[in-house]
């Protein structure tokens, strides 16, 4: 076997000059976008400390391993950042599936991890005391979409449209429903579709027959897009809601015309004046030349709240570290963070809407 | 009156198949390869398209030319590069070369042009018809009518011209094709080149309906296609198109009368139904082997 | 005649195999306890052998039946879940369990083997395709097993000594069957089912015997691997995978039970030798699979074992490439 | 006409055949006669470019054709009815004829070549609709050789072509190469019906074992006390 | 001990076999000759369960086994080899033939998976058999050669012994002779009469070699266009205007056998 040789660095020792977080997540495969965006962010951040001097003095190395979005490849990639890397903390794993593999993993070797993006609810829980994330979860969007139907668009009759193959998608649709109809809605149609599918028209047709006032989409801007062109197509004229995932310069492009009008949850607002907002907007454009999406912020915010950790906690031992993320408050692109209980963060969402091809703050909700 | 919208979703997405799986059938009627890279040869079509059309402003014609090209020879290399030099081992040991083209197709082309999807160009400005019973848009008809066409052409080439016969020679003996004077090369570069512009076409009319292409797209469709030329008899051109509007009806109808969810399952259960009553596809002959 | 002459070489040849097996495993475990062989390392061996059951299984059923399974992660999937909820619902012992998701998977496999297998060829493989994405989508539509979600908390059984010991005796096994009445009767099938008819063999009954014997052991290898991820998700076992767990078999050589073993091992471990080039990692991946095939297009075994033989023959100078004269017709 | 020397072919580490030299003068038959493994498919492989040859050379027509590509050989009229016949099973009788005419240019020809092919072979034209497959196998080595005619070959190898047929069509067979032969086309027969052959043959070749161990006038060989009792089963 | 009844077999519309009736007793050797397509093929792939005649009964010691599946008439003992050369061609010379011997094996799968004494009996037994199987017809230089490394007429003897290691009680052989030389083909004809002495079977016998056909059997059926159009011993049927019209040709089949 080789590598071995990097077992001999030593970490802890006091005379390094440098130390290394590691990044799990999609860089190949399906989801690679989402993976490709959160270690864009990752490195844009670890690069901004780098210019500023580093943590206490010590140059930070991110090494960013691919994991196909898979729950075994993660777990590899997790040993081998831990064994062979000896990364001090970890920026992940990116999606649920990954991070559900990883995150008790995390715990036993006591490496913390915080997942940029990981909204299964149960991520942390399964993880473990040292499983972190940034973002919230998949039912919190799914009640905030069905608070703000009811109260704010004054909806009576609503139709969801989700993935099954995707818990995300799942996460947020049932917590919509549940939530919706207790609060007096109707939800006439409930459908789903597959993983990959491309052509909605069987469950538009249904929806449009159904005439509903909004529709909600709860996926990926990569499918969102087309969903919302066909949905036109069909003859809906609903309001459309979505969650974070929408979030993504490609939205517009994608979705053209058919995403006018359309409003969704998301964790910032890249128009947002607050500086920490508009700090990463401009950097992440002059490194990157392109407009960041959510995941670009929520994996800057996530190497953010770790690397803050281990400056304040002046140790690159996992149980310091970890005890020193317990108590984040961080000014962060997407919202002041803090953790609960459930080691999930605390912050607020807001809710935008699309108008001429640019996002436009409509709500704001609070944790 | 519901139910004929969703007939026409179903043949409209039946006709999508149908493009893929005539490639499919090509191929796999002449060299009885799957081959698993179709689907991305033509995710490389409409990227191809995508390209062209962006850099020079092409309108719709001259955008499906260039996608057609561009897939028809990357098919050609493929099959010159990764299944020639397999031609006489084991078909099994093609099937794997095929998954490794596959994989490089997707990943080559994620490495180059990035994951996240693009929007396709309006190439063609969608009309919709209402026919008070159902609607239909340009983009639909036209790719129905494309499936239609290319059926016709490939079984007239097929069966008629002598580039068909000696196709046909090929699939069955190489050796004995030889004896007759076909050059085997040729005949299954052109096979490849068939099959290939054929993923080109079905590149850009999915890019057209779905308006949205990546360097996955291939693989679901791709999947779909082949349970489709399977379906209506593999190797059979006719069987093709029946096979995929047939897999688009059902996963349709499913959808819309009984469960979203299961839909896929249903479809594949179908196949499977079918398959066991119709061992060969729909089209297929059960032809017995003469002992 | 030269038969009194065989039996004590052969008795030898099998002692000395034992032997080398004994001695791999326990110089594996002291690399391990010295250290020497970290978690990273020590994970991607446990997934070898994993996966080297998975490829045997599969050559069983394709390679030496001749029936192309592209359905695989499916009978995986059945014993992965199957063995999960008994362990972690139902507080049933591992190695019970194991055996039971072994058992499920078999079960299912005589259910859609009765009616699909008297399919020929490619059609066969289309049906256990189609079989293995419904078992998939019914997964996620399962909410008690997770759904989407993936079904969590199952406990971290698996351990190295018992995989390798699983994946001994599948492989003895395996060779076992091969070299035997049954074994050899499913070998004609695979050669040529109307003469196999013909000299009496009951092709029905054979395709079945190893389908349920390969989904078996499929399933156990399902089990051990849902006990070493301790997390399962339906897409976990897509096409995709069906279509790893053929590679291995494929590259290592369709027929070759240490074929099967080398191509495991060498698919498990190239991934991850590769992780260093990061974002070209699957590139080079998909093109060594290309090259290698074209290069070795019988796999890296071709339908050869790698026995002791090949020492002993090389020592007399005597390697005769019995097999390599088969690719030139 | 065909010159073959010092030909050696191997099969991985068999040696099928050693240092094989044989010519063939334009308008003769000659026949190549041998016990089963003997080698003579193996030659007539190598002379249409079907087996790798490892060293001599094979020239036709003064063409050196030894490593010239086997689908450039037919349209040069070096035509191959191969052992085990080869017919195109999934395509009918008469594409398969068809076929056999794919090289050739002379389109308007075509017409009374099929008209000579079904009149030697009756039963071909009955079945011309048929799926070659699913022909006897008799009715099969008659399309094998119908085809070959059809590309008017000049020299034509035939691999063993009474195999499997009727006494009649046996003689009807021979009577139809003879003929083929008087007609201006150059033979090379293998043949296990070795009476027949030598009968009709100017010269022959006897192999054995990958060795050319006799040659010369078929009359006289037909009379050799050793070829008689090894080949002609007497 | 086998008799065939008024069998017809159709493809679409044409018959290949129609209203043929055929008799065979204990330790026969019966000729079935025609000229090519007759259907002699055909009747063989009715008796052995390759195809389901369309009309007729095939009685086999008075049992019907007309649709009964091809492994179980071979296991009834009817055993056959096939005119187009159908080995297990990547297995070797001795496999081809140990799996003939399928049925009769008396260990099951896990005598076999754990390698019980009653496994290595059994196939020492087997190796012997099979060894000196493969001796009789000189192929046992070749027993660790894949089979399809034969040349075309080893092959074809291959085919004899596969068929006869399945302990046939009938014997049908389709063509032994097609490949072979004249010389090769007189030890056949030995072989052959040694087979139905030694190995206490009857031989249903298609070939066109009439040396061999005239000089072994014992009675000779004669089909044309699917009709039985002759029976009798070599004497009649040489001499019979019909056969000599439709199949031997005028100089009575001896003139253009191959040993003349
Ligand atoms: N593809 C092959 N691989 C290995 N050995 C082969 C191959 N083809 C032929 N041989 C061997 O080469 C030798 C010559 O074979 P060939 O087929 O030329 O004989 P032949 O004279 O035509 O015999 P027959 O009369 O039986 O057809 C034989 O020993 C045969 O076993
Ligand atoms: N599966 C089939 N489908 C259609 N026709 C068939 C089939 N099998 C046989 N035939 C036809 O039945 C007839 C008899 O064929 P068969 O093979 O029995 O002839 P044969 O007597 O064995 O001839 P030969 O001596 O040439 O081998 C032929 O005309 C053949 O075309
Ligand atoms: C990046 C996203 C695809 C991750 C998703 N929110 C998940 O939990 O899986
Ligand atoms: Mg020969
Ligand atoms: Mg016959």
């Amino acid at each position: 076997a080789c590598g071995e040789k990097t077992a001999a660095t030593p970490t802890t020792a006091p005379a390094v000059k440098e130390f290394t977080i590691g990044g799990i997540g999609p860089l190949t495969g399906g989801a690679a976008t989402y993976g490709q965006s959160v270690k864009e962010g990752v490195e844009l951040y670890v690069k901004e400390v780098n210019a500023k001097g580093g943590i206490d003095g010590k140059t930070v190395k991110v090494i960013f391993e691919d994991d196909q979005a898979d729950g075994t490849n993660a777990s590899n990639a997790f040993n081998k950042l831990v064994e062979n890397d000896k990364v001090v903390g970890i920026v992940g794993a990116v999606t649920s599936g990954a991070a559900l593999a990883t995150g008790p993993k995390g715990t036993q070797s006591k490496i913390p991890m915080v997942s940029p993006s990981a909204t299964e609810p149960t991520v942390t829980k399964v993880g473990g005391d040292y499983m972190f994330r940034v973002c919230f979860i998949d039912s919190y969007q799914g009640v905030a979409l069905a608070n703000y139907s009811v109260d704010t668009l004054k909806s009576t009759k609503a139709a969801v449209l989700y993935n099954v193959g995707s818990d995300y998608s799942k996460g947020i649709a049932d917590a919509f429903k549940s939530n919706y109809e207790s609060k007096g809605g109707k939800v006439a149609e409930f459908l789903t579709y597959n993983d990959g599918d491309k052509d909605f028209s069987a469950q538009l047709t249904k929806i449009a027959a159904a005439g509903v006032d909004v529709l909600v989409l709860p996926d990926y801007y990569t499918t969102v897009g087309l969903i919302a062109k066909q949905a036109r197509n069909s003859g809906i004229d609903a309001q459309l809601l979505g969650g974070d995932g929408w979030e993504s310069a490609e939205l517009f492009t994608i979705g053209g015309a058919a995403v006018e009008g359309a409003r969704f949850v998301t964790h910032y607002f890249s128009g947002d004046e607050a500086a920490v907002v508009a700090n990463f907007v401009k950097q992440f454009e002059a490194e990157y030349k392109k407009a960041p999406d959510t995941f670009s912020a929520l994996g800057y915010d996530a190497a953010k709240v770790l690397l803050s950790a281990i400056d304040a906690a002046d140790s690159l031992d996992g149980a310091a570290i970890q005890a020193a993320l317990l108590k984040t408050n961080v000014e962060a692109v997407t919202g002041t963070l803090t953790f609960d209980a459930d080691r999930t963060a605390v912050k607020g969402a807001v809710i935008v809407e699309v108008e001429d091809g640019k996002l436009k703050l409509v709500d704001k909700v609070n944790p | 009156m519901q139910f004929f919208q969703q007939l026409i979703n179903g043949l409209s997405i039946g006709s999508i198949y149908a493009l893929l799986a005539l490639g499919y059938t090509m191929v796999y009627g002449i060299i009885g390869l799957i081959n698993f890279a179709h689907g991305d040869i033509y995710m490389v079509g409409a990227m191809a398209g995508f390209y062209a059309s962006k850099a020079y402003n092409l309108p719709f014609f001259p955008t499906l030319a260039i996608a057609m090209l561009a897939s028809g020879a990357l098919g050609v290399l493929i099959e010159r590069v990764a299944y020639r030099p397999l031609r006489k081992s084991p078909r099994i040991t093609l099937l794997i070369s095929a998954i490794g083209v596959s994989l490089l197709l997707e990943n080559g082309m994620r490495y180059i042009v990035g994951p996240s999807p693009k929007s396709f160009p309006e190439l063609i400005p969608v009309h919709k018809y209402d026919l008070g019973l159902f609607q239909v848009t340009n983009i639909q008809l036209l790719t129905f009518g494309i499936s239609i066409l290319l059926v016709v052409l490939l079984q007239y080439i097929v069966f008629r011209t002598k580039m068909g016969k000696a196709m046909r020679a090929v699939s069955y003996d190489m050796e004995a094709a030889q004896l007759m004077g076909i050059s085997v090369n040729k005949t299954i570069s052109f096979t490849f080149f068939l099959g290939s512009i054929l993923a080109g076409a079905a590149g850009i009319m999915v890019a057209l309906s779905w308006t949205s292409i990546d360097p996955y797209m291939g693989m679901m469709p791709g999947l779909k296609a082949f349970v489709s030329a399977v379906l209506g008899g593999i190797g059979i051109i006719p069987g093709a198109l029946i096979g995929g509007v047939f897999i688009g009806i059902a996963e349709t109808l499913t959808k819309a009368y009984i469960s979203t969810s299961l839909s896929d399952a249903i479809a594949f259960s179908i196949l499977i139904i079918v398959l066991l009553v119709k061992p060969t596809g729909i089209l297929g002959k059960v032809e017995s082997e003469k002992v | 005649m030269d038969r009194i002459k065989k039996m004590p070489k052969k008795n030898l040849e099998m002692a000395l195999k034992v032997v080398l097996i004994i001695v791999l495993y326990v110089v594996l475990i002291s690399l391990r306890n010295a250290g020497m062989i970290n978690r990273y390392y020590a994970g991607i061996i446990n997934l070898s052998l994993i996966n080297i059951i998975l490829a045997l299984s599969l050559n069983l059923i394709t390679g030496f039946t001749g029936q192309l399974s592209l359905g695989h992660a499916g009978f995986m999937s059945i014993g992965a879940y199957g063995s999960a909820v008994l362990t972690a619902k139902f507080d049933i012992p591992f190695i019970p369990a194991l055996i039971v998701g072994g058992i499920l998977a078999a079960a299912i496999s005589l259910l859609i083997g009765i009616p699909t297998l008297k399919l020929r060829g490619d059609y066969f493989a289309i049906t256990t395709l189609g079989f293995g994405e419904i078992i998939r989508v019914v997964l996620v539509n399962i909410n008690y097993v997770g759904g989407p979600r993936g079904f969590t908390g199952i406990p971290l059984e698996t351990n190295f000594t018992l995989t390798f010991l699983v994946t001994v005796l599948v492989a003895m096994g395996i060779r076992n069957i091969i070299k035997s009445a049954p074994g050899r009767a499913m070998l004609s099938v695979r050669e040529n089912e109307i003469a196999a008819e013909a000299m009496g063999v009951d092709t029905t009954k054979f395709k079945i015997q190893s389908f349920m014997i390969a989904a078996f052991i499929a399933g156990v290898g399902g089990a051990l691997y849902a006990h070493y991820i301790g997390y399962l998700k339906p897409e976990v076992f897509s096409f995709t995978r069906s279509i790893e767990i053929l590679t291995y078999a494929v590259l290592g050589g369709l027929g070759s039970i240490t074929g099967s073993i080398f191509g495991a091992i060498f698919l498990t471990f190239l991934p991850e030798l590769l992780r260093s080039v990061s974002d070209l990692r699957m590139i080079i991946y998909s093109t060594s699979l290309i090259v290698l095939m074209i290069f070795r297009p019988q796999g890296l075994m071709g339908s050869k074992e790698l026995s002791l033989n090949i020492f002993r023959n090389s020592f007399k100078g005597l390697g005769r490439k019995k097999d390599d004269k088969d690719h030139i017709s | 006409m065909l010159k073959i020397e010092n030909l050696n072919v191997y099969y991985g580490v068999i040696h099928a055949l050693k240092d094989i030299s044989i010519e063939v003068q334009e308008g003769e038959i000659i026949s190549l006669i041998g016990a089963n493994g003997a080698g003579k498919s193996s030659t007539l492989r190598a002379i249409s470019s079907l087996a790798e040859v490892k060293s001599g050379t094979i020239t036709y027509k003064g063409e050196d054709i030894t490593k010239k590509k086997a689908e450039l050989i037919p349209s040069m009229g070096l035509v191959q009815v191969p052992e085990g016949r080869k017919i195109f099973a999934n395509l009918t009788v008469f594409e398969n004829l068809e076929l056999g005419a794919f090289t050739r240019k002379d389109k308007e020809n075509l017409k009374g070549d099929y008209e000579m092919v079904f009149q030697k072979f009756p039963i071909l034209r009955e079945r011309q609709k048929q799926k070659a497959g699913t022909l006897s196998g008799g009715e099969q080595q008659m399309l094998a050789i119908g085809r070959a005619l059809m590309s008017r070959p000049s020299m034509l190898l035939l691999d063993e072509p009474s195999m499997g047929l009727a006494p009649l069509i046996v003689q009807k067979i021979f009577d139809t190469i003879v003929e083929i032969n008087k007609s201006g086309t150059t033979i090379l027969l293998v043949e296990q019906n070795a009476n027949m052959a030598l009968s009709i043959s100017n010269r022959a070749y006897i192999l054995e074992t990958g060795k050319i161990v006799k040659s010369g006038d078929a009359k006289e060989l037909m009379n050799d006390p050793a070829v008689k009792a090894a080949y002609l089963g007497e | 001990m086998l008799n065939v009844e008024n069998v017809t077999m159709k493809f679409g519309g044409l018959s290949a076999v129609s209203q043929l009736t055929l008799d065979i007793g204990k330790n026969e050797v019966v000729g079935l000759i025609g000229p090519n397509g007759a259907g002699k093929t055909t009747v063989f792939n009715m008796l052995t369960g390759i195809y389901t005649p369309t009309e007729g009964e095939i009685k086999y010691n008075d049992k019907v086994i007309n649709g009964i599946k091809p492994h179980k008439i071979s296991s009834m003992g009817i055993a056959r080899t096939f005119q187009n050369i159908r080995l297990f061609s990547s297995l070797t010379v001795g496999d081809n033939v140990r799996i003939s011997h399928t049925n009769k094996t008396d260990y099951n799968l896990a005598e076999a998976l754990l390698r019980l004494p009653r496994f290595f009996k059994a196939e020492a037994a087997l190796d012997e058999k099979v060894h000196s199987l493969l001796a009789l017809f000189n192929l046992y230089e070749k027993r660790e050669e894949k089979a399809r490394n034969l040349s075309y007429g080893e092959q074809r003897r291959l085919e004899i012994v596969r068929a006869l290691a399945t302990d046939p009680k009938l014997l049908l052989l389709d063509e032994p002779a097609a490949g072979m030389n004249p010389a090769e083909t007189h030890d056949l004809m030995n072989l052959i009469g040694r087979l139905r002495d030694e190995f206490d079977v009857s031989i249903l016998l298609i070939e066109h070699d009439m040396k061999l056909v005239m000089g072994i059997c014992d009675r000779i059926n004669v089909l044309n266009f699917g009709k039985k159009i002759a029976s009798g011993n070599p004497y009649e049927i040489r001499n019979n205007e019909e056969v000599i019209k439709a199949y031997l040709g005028e100089k009575g089949g001896e003139g253009t056998a191959k040993n003349a």
